[in-house]
């Protein structure tokens, strides 16, 4: 009888997009990025701020949408999403 | 209609895609690149747009239909600048015509207030020493 | 600037008289020849304007002078057609700079209504029937 | 000793502009209009009106301005003066 691989854990693979100051720091406008299933944008933004004082300092003032519709860092994601992280907008 | 757009803003062909023969009153908002930065003491050389397309457009497309359920009938152009904009040139423009001038003032007025503050646009200023920085739109 | 004028109004010359490096906004007012009168059911085929210039032309480099004293520094062009005016086409063009838009939007506003309120011009509407009508400002 | 003319009336020359509907009722845009000496706008209006009821309805809509300066009905007017008769303006 095959033993089952008890800690394989799921992969997902989401698109991330990085906006202004934001895609300067991250280095990278649009990016695939891997995430453990049932990964939060929190936890891809931890991801990809940890070291990283600068970034860090910016979480208070970006929002994040996922498939155009802003969201919480809660949201759990899912494989294929588009993520956007997006620093307080300047139009006009 | 809403648009980004890479290349200047031609705004008369705007005013001519909303006015009618029914539209007495044509309001044109157009956000200009200033020399004086409101967060720095440098000269602004010229100012440098991003946009997130796929949000923004939907969002102006909003915007718009709001200002037409708030005001009434109307007709409304949103177009925003992406990439290099040069001192003095437009950065956005906003043009609404309808029958007559309160619901025209007020309805541009609400566009340009809701995009700067919703749109998926970013700017940063380039100075005349070459040095960039993002800078964010703060209520007006 | 201000002026009457028996030529099409060149708006894109108007915005570019007032812009200037230091004013992020520019707001346009065009008061165009609607098809609908608000008195006469007949449809309006073109509007024709008379002016008594000697009075005309201080009043509204009085408004200019009012709306720079009220809203602050700003840059303002007025003019207004005479003679016949085509549907569709602007009779009145009121453009103003400013540093930000809440002074143009105010100031090119406060200009129209005041335009309109006392400046010495007249408005006959042509009807298609080839009949006419003199035709006076309510208040907004 | 040569006697004075005792009922002489000097007379002054003004010229009056009619604008939009009273230039139409009166018949011309610019005209000199001879009055006699002390004669003030209300005299004048009822000069030009008189006999046309028409022209008489339009008194409480009309402005009168003279050099270019609103002012009112009683004004005494002097000879040179350009005197304009102002129906509601429609400007814009």
């Amino acid at each position: 009888m095959a033993t089952q691989p008890i800690s394989a854990v799921s992969k997902i693979t989401i698109r991330v997009l990085a906006f202004a100051r934001l895609r300067e720091l991250l280095g990278f406008g649009s990016r695939d990025v891997e995430l453990a299933e049932g990964a939060t944008l929190d936890a891809l933004w931890k991801q990809l701020a940890s070291g990283n004082g600068e970034i860090e300092g910016l979480r208070a003032t970006t929002r994040f949408a996922r498939n155009g519709e802003l969201v919480a860092g809660e949201t759990v994601l899912r494989t294929g999403d588009e993520v956007a992280l997006m620093p307080p907008v300047g139009g006009g | 209609m809403v648009a980004l757009s890479s290349a200047p803003l031609d705004v008369a062909a705007l005013v001519r895609d909303v006015q009618t023969k029914e539209h007495g009153a044509v309001v044109t908002f157009l956000g200009t690149t200033r020399e004086t930065s409101p967060d720095d003491p440098r000269p602004v050389a010229a100012l440098e747009y991003e946009a997130y397309d796929s949000m923004a457009i939907p969002e102006m497309e909003k915007i718009a239909s709001e200002a037409r359920e708030q005001f009434g009938p109307l007709a409304i152009a949103i177009v925003h600048r992406t990439g290099r904009v040069a001192l003095g040139e437009p950065s956005v423009a906003v043009v609404v015509a309808a029958p007559h001038r309160a619901r025209a003032f007020d309805a541009c007025r609400y566009a340009i207030d809701a995009l700067k503050a919703r749109v998926a646009v970013w700017k940063q200023e380039v100075y005349a020493d070459g040095e960039t920085a993002w800078v964010a739109n703060t209520p007006p």
